[in-house]
């Protein structure tokens, strides 16, 4: 299915987002019959079903995209059970845990699954990720999603407390994820997951405090863990837009003020346009995310 | 001195509730509204300001033959610690919120009807989150930790405290970034903080202004300057622009007795013509014939400073083009600071061109700043989740002569 | 003298700042008879007497400009006894203290005098800086270095330890500035020196460790402190370039690959240059200042 | 299993010396210069990746007759822990260094001079850094922290701690992004972890790249496609660029009998034909007759991936202007994503604009990312003092059509 491998055509059982706008998009399950109610009129899904992905489909209000899915569409698209990893984290938590097809990988919480999608799609088909939730409601519901998203095989949800029991597996793990409000508290139960050749740890904390203890417990004699490094991510989208800056009234037919402004090699006879200077610029959004979280990662390697 | 410190009658203020700023005018008996309370200043004089003051809601009567009598509410003074009611913390983040099961709500059996009502009899705030902690089914399964969070989110809610704050640069800046950013080009503090240093802002310079920023620039330089000195303001066309922003900061009017302050808002737009004719307007609402004397006096000044190129100082905060302003205000004297603030790169870059070969600036530079307020609390230490980004850019430099 | 006034011709007993280049200014007490030697040749002080502020001089192996001192030009200039604030934060915390002509200030510590130049500019004729340092060869650097350039009238350097002492003086401050190793323990020296009617605070911490304990003091019941807040400033200075950005060797004699790029409506011509695509770009250093340190803001107003 | 992660000959190993990092190919009895030390890699045959060795520094003599010989250090298995080395750390900031008065050197007696003599003499760095303390006169005044920190410096600095780990696309990053940016276009490795993750880069997709970072990209996506899918590398002109990161990365040679990998770099210079032709060459070097088979049914196979439009994901990683490059291969399947790096914004905002009025790509996204690293250490916690900046920006997209 969608998430770890590719197809051209929709079919029934099939994921979808449904694109209908830049800030507006959402993820539609496909079943015969059905039909889903949208701003811009209702989307019959037999409709839907053999249409080609990244074509316009057309309701009565307006037209839609329907499109293949991603981890980093389900992201933005999926529904939060807690708060939830963003694309900028995500790609450096990957990137930085080595990940790669075939890797084992423990994670503790599961969450919103954003994540889990993520680690899932890179270390498919050989790989396999144990992801452990606290919270029963959370792990069963996340455990469906995979089975829906057809990750079944490579993906296993425990509802555990990682910290009283450790993970459910010793030794295997390439990497290890952690994202829960005590990490500093699971640091064995990490080393014991990860293999004894060595591997990559991540803690994701929303405050410094957590990072503290952390960091402090990795370092620890005999932990097994080095390179501690800490990161944390800003990742700024903009937007590209022609901006009409007005020029004030100086006077210009006036010689004086105009040899001042233009000089005498003319360089730059833009700003001497009447009325307005035209130009295509980066417009940041007002507010942006600031801070979603820091990013401890180590290096086990036990001696 | 203790004096000085005293709330007065035909002053502004800031006002604050919850975070909010607003700057008004006391005027005796006039009824202030301001985030949905409606007050008279009146027992306010004569108070500290810092003053923390409780508002006694507006009870809401609607009956078949008057569907709603406004009524004021009243104020009484109150040490209760704002800092105490901020909730703004986001006290969920790091806490083991594992167990929770989200209710949306149905745990309280008050609904908004049942407090309208309440309001509609006269209620108080305090019985209003009295009423709701009694009736949520939730509250005693929380932990006192989430019971305070509770508290403090419906107090701040109902019970109405104000403060009263003397009004000086700061809070002005703050009120417009937070209220109205796009009055101050969405010039941030920080930035303003940039060009009064950079701008080498201090007693007794003469400072060519360009702003269109209703008057919050201007109003800053004039108090930096503090009583001395001459800010030159230049404005695009015959109308004055908006300067609103200057009355809040209660500068002594020009022509009154009280005043030693030398300084006025002199608007000269002879930009329009060339740099060769005075033709003000004056923000300040004038009358009578000692202030109109006044005017001239100064705008002949302001003129003076202009056309011997004594400028100390250039300043151009505003929604033009600024290569064009600044070209025809380089005649500042020479090892003085320029400083120009857009909301776009682009026309600074232009700028900073121009001026690299024009050899009449070095030490240029074209900057922005990244601000980053944290939040500082027991185990919820982090920068803040929101950031508001795309503050402008500041070029920054010195005029010199190459000849 | 300079920091406090404005002149236009250079006297001697004057400190002026050496423009060599953008990084390379330095200071120079102007002194009858002297010689200074710099990379562009010797520097004959009677003959920067009397020349004029802001215009060339020139020197045997090349020009400089002689440059009027300000708080800013001698923050980059001055010599560094200790770690020193720069611009964006000394400019943050002028405006977050509320200080102009008239305010009383209290600092700890001098250090090397950065800031507390800055603060004398913005506070004379009529406000008074106490300035209270630790150390004591920094002290009396610092005293003499406030004669030197004219400020003594407005500034008292203390040799003195704040946290066991508090400030030399009571019930008299504007405004505060802590930077010293342990601002949580001068909480109440700082509530000490400032006006019962109100006042400001800042202190400046490289380290959040610091930045906790002060913010806890602050808070703490009683303080008389409120309005906490903690910010951090980067501050990123660009140039500004013309760059030249390759063209690929596309074939753009092919029909086919030309329609592609150019499209109909041949809209944007200048990606089907030959050679090179050529822009204006703010171009930043490789590397800026990450940090410079916390500032932690507060309002003292005592019930 | 565990034999996998055994340091043999043969292969790339990362070497690394007081944070510095090296590639670089073990071969038997042959002499490795990395950071001023010389040594041969053969004891380090069968050892964990991850270990680390002391190197004995080497003597150097130096007579009338023989100027300087240079011997080889010899390798030797420790257990050290390199992070205790660590004197990055800013420890000064935070501390109380009220009282301390610089001494400028002039504490220590033993000069540059002696510590070159000691080690003609055959000294090893253990002596050297003894000698250093003990002719120190303010090491006994200094605190111990303070002590503990002169320790870690000076034994960074004369004991020889070399760590060899396995290369991925992590290490080689880093390498790059240290020492030679500006061969990887001064691209991040924050950058590169969101261009994999915006391609969507998985085990059996089709990619095609363009890129002139000496193949760290490549290698890159090579590697997340884990032995199974297609990796189409375009390029300028008619000969292949600099790819010599594609070595560090270990894989199997294609024709190896080994390999289970069915990729393999096909370089298809149709670029400047007009996409009708195609014409390969191949970094890794080949020769024999099966190599070539093998190397032209590969060159096929990318062809053939191009020709039939199979392509999953676009990456354009290049110092060329992007929009022409991205324009000719927006020829990838529907609804697949691409993603552009450049070092400058401007071209980047000509394509933004030229995909949005073009109907074939939605959810365009232009992003840059400010990466903080932060120290932290019991009270000396903070974002890093420096911060490199200017890491260049991201354009990612979907393609779609419009028909």
């Amino acid at each position: 299915m969608g998430f770890t491998s590719f197809k051209s055509n929709v079919e029934a059982g099939d994921i979808v987002i449904i694109f209908m706008g830049h800030d507006s998009m959402f993820p539609l399950y496909v079943k015969k019959g059905e039909i889903s109610q949208t701003k811009f009129g209702a989307i019959k899904h037999d409709q839907i079903i053999n249409h080609k992905y990244g074509t316009k489909f057309t309701c009565s209000r307006g037209w839609v995209y329907v499109l293949h899915p991603t981890p980093e569409l389900w992201t933005i698209t999926l529904p939060h059970r807690t708060q939830i990893l963003y694309t900028a984290d995500i790609s450096m938590i990957l990137f930085q845990l080595d990940l790669k097809p075939g890797s084992v990988v423990c994670e503790s919480g599961t969450g919103s699954g954003s994540l889990s999608h993520a680690i899932i799609r890179t270390i498919a088909p050989t790989g396999f990720l144990h992801t452990v939730e606290f919270h029963e409601d959370r792990a069963n519901k996340a455990s469906l999603e995979f089975k829906k998203h057809g990750l079944a095989d490579y993906v296993t949800v425990y509802n555990r407390d990682v910290i009283k029991l450790g993970f459910p597996v010793t030794s295997v793990a390439d990497a290890v994820f952690l994202d829960i409000p005590s990490p500093d508290d699971a640091i064995s139960a990490a080393a014991n997951a990860l293999k004894q050749s060595g591997g990559r740890l991540c803690s994701f904390s929303p405050c410094i405090e957590q990072v503290q203890r952390t960091c402090t417990n990795l370092r620890q004699q005999g932990s097994g863990f080095k390179d501690v490094q800490v990161f944390e991510l800003i990742r700024r989208s903009c937007n590209v837009k022609r901006v009409f800056v007005p020029m004030a009234d100086l006077g210009l037919d006036n010689d004086e003020v105009r040899s001042k402004v233009v000089g005498e090699s003319n360089v730059l006879p833009s700003v001497t346009q009447k009325h307005a200077f035209c130009c295509r610029t980066c417009v940041l959004p007002k507010e942006t995310y600031g801070h979603t979280g820091f990013l401890v990662f180590a290096t086990y390697q036990p001696n | 001195n203790m004096a000085d410190n005293e709330i007065n009658l035909n002053t502004t203020v800031i006002l604050e509730r919850n975070s909010v700023l607003k700057a008004v005018k006391l005027v005796a008996n006039k009824v202030i509204v301001f985030e949905k309370l409606r007050f008279k200043p009146d027992k306010a004089v004569g108070c500290n300001y810092g003053t923390v003051f409780k508002v006694t809601l507006t009870p809401q009567r609607s009956s078949p033959w008057c569907k709603r009598t406004i009524a004021n509410g009243e104020m009484e003074i109150t040490d209760q610690d704002l800092d105490s009611l901020d909730t703004n913390a986001d006290d969920a983040q790091g806490k083991d919120n594992r167990s929770l099961v989200d209710t949306h709500g149905k745990s309280q059996t008050i609904k908004r009807e049942n407090i309208l009502e309440m309001k509609g009899e006269g209620a108080t705030g305090e019985e209003i989150v009295k009423c709701l902690v009694e009736n949520s089914s939730s509250f005693n399964e929380k932990t006192s930790f989430s019971q305070n969070k509770y508290l403090k989110k419906k107090k701040k809610k109902y019970l109405s405290y104000i403060r009263i704050q003397r009004p000086n640069s700061r809070l002005i800046c703050q009120l417009y970034q937070e209220r109205e950013p796009a009055k101050i080009c969405n010039m941030r503090m920080e930035t303003m903080s940039q060009i009064l240093t950079a701008a080498n802002i201090k007693h007794g310079c003469n400072v060519g202004v360009v702003e269109t920023c209703s008057g919050v620039v201007l109003g800053s330089v004039l108090e930096k300057l503090g009583g001395k000195g001459c800010v030159v303001n230049l404005h695009n066309g015959e109308s004055p622009p908006n300067l609103f922003a200057i009355s809040h900061f209660n500068f002594p009017e020009p022509d009154s007795d009280k005043s030693d302050n030398d300084i006025t808002m002199d608007t000269v737009s002879e930009q329009s013509n060339g740099c060769d004719k005075t033709k003000g307007d004056n923000d300040i609402k004038v009358s009578g014939k000692k202030r109109r004397e006044n005017r001239l006096k100064h705008q002949q000044r302001a003129w003076g400073v202009l056309e011997n190129k004594l400028l100390d100082a250039v300043v151009v905060v505003c929604k033009f083009h600024p290569t064009p302003i600044l070209l025809c205000l380089l005649d500042l004297q020479l090892s003085r600071p320029f400083v120009v603030y857009s909301e776009h790169k682009e026309p600074l870059m232009e700028l900073f061109v121009r001026l690299s070969i024009s050899g009449s600036a070095i030490n240029l530079q074209l900057t922005d700043t990244l601000t980053r307020q944290y939040q500082v609390l027991p185990e919820r230490t982090h920068p803040h989740v929101m950031m508001s980004s795309g503050g402008g850019y500041l070029l920054t430099g010195l005029k010199i002569t190459n000849s």
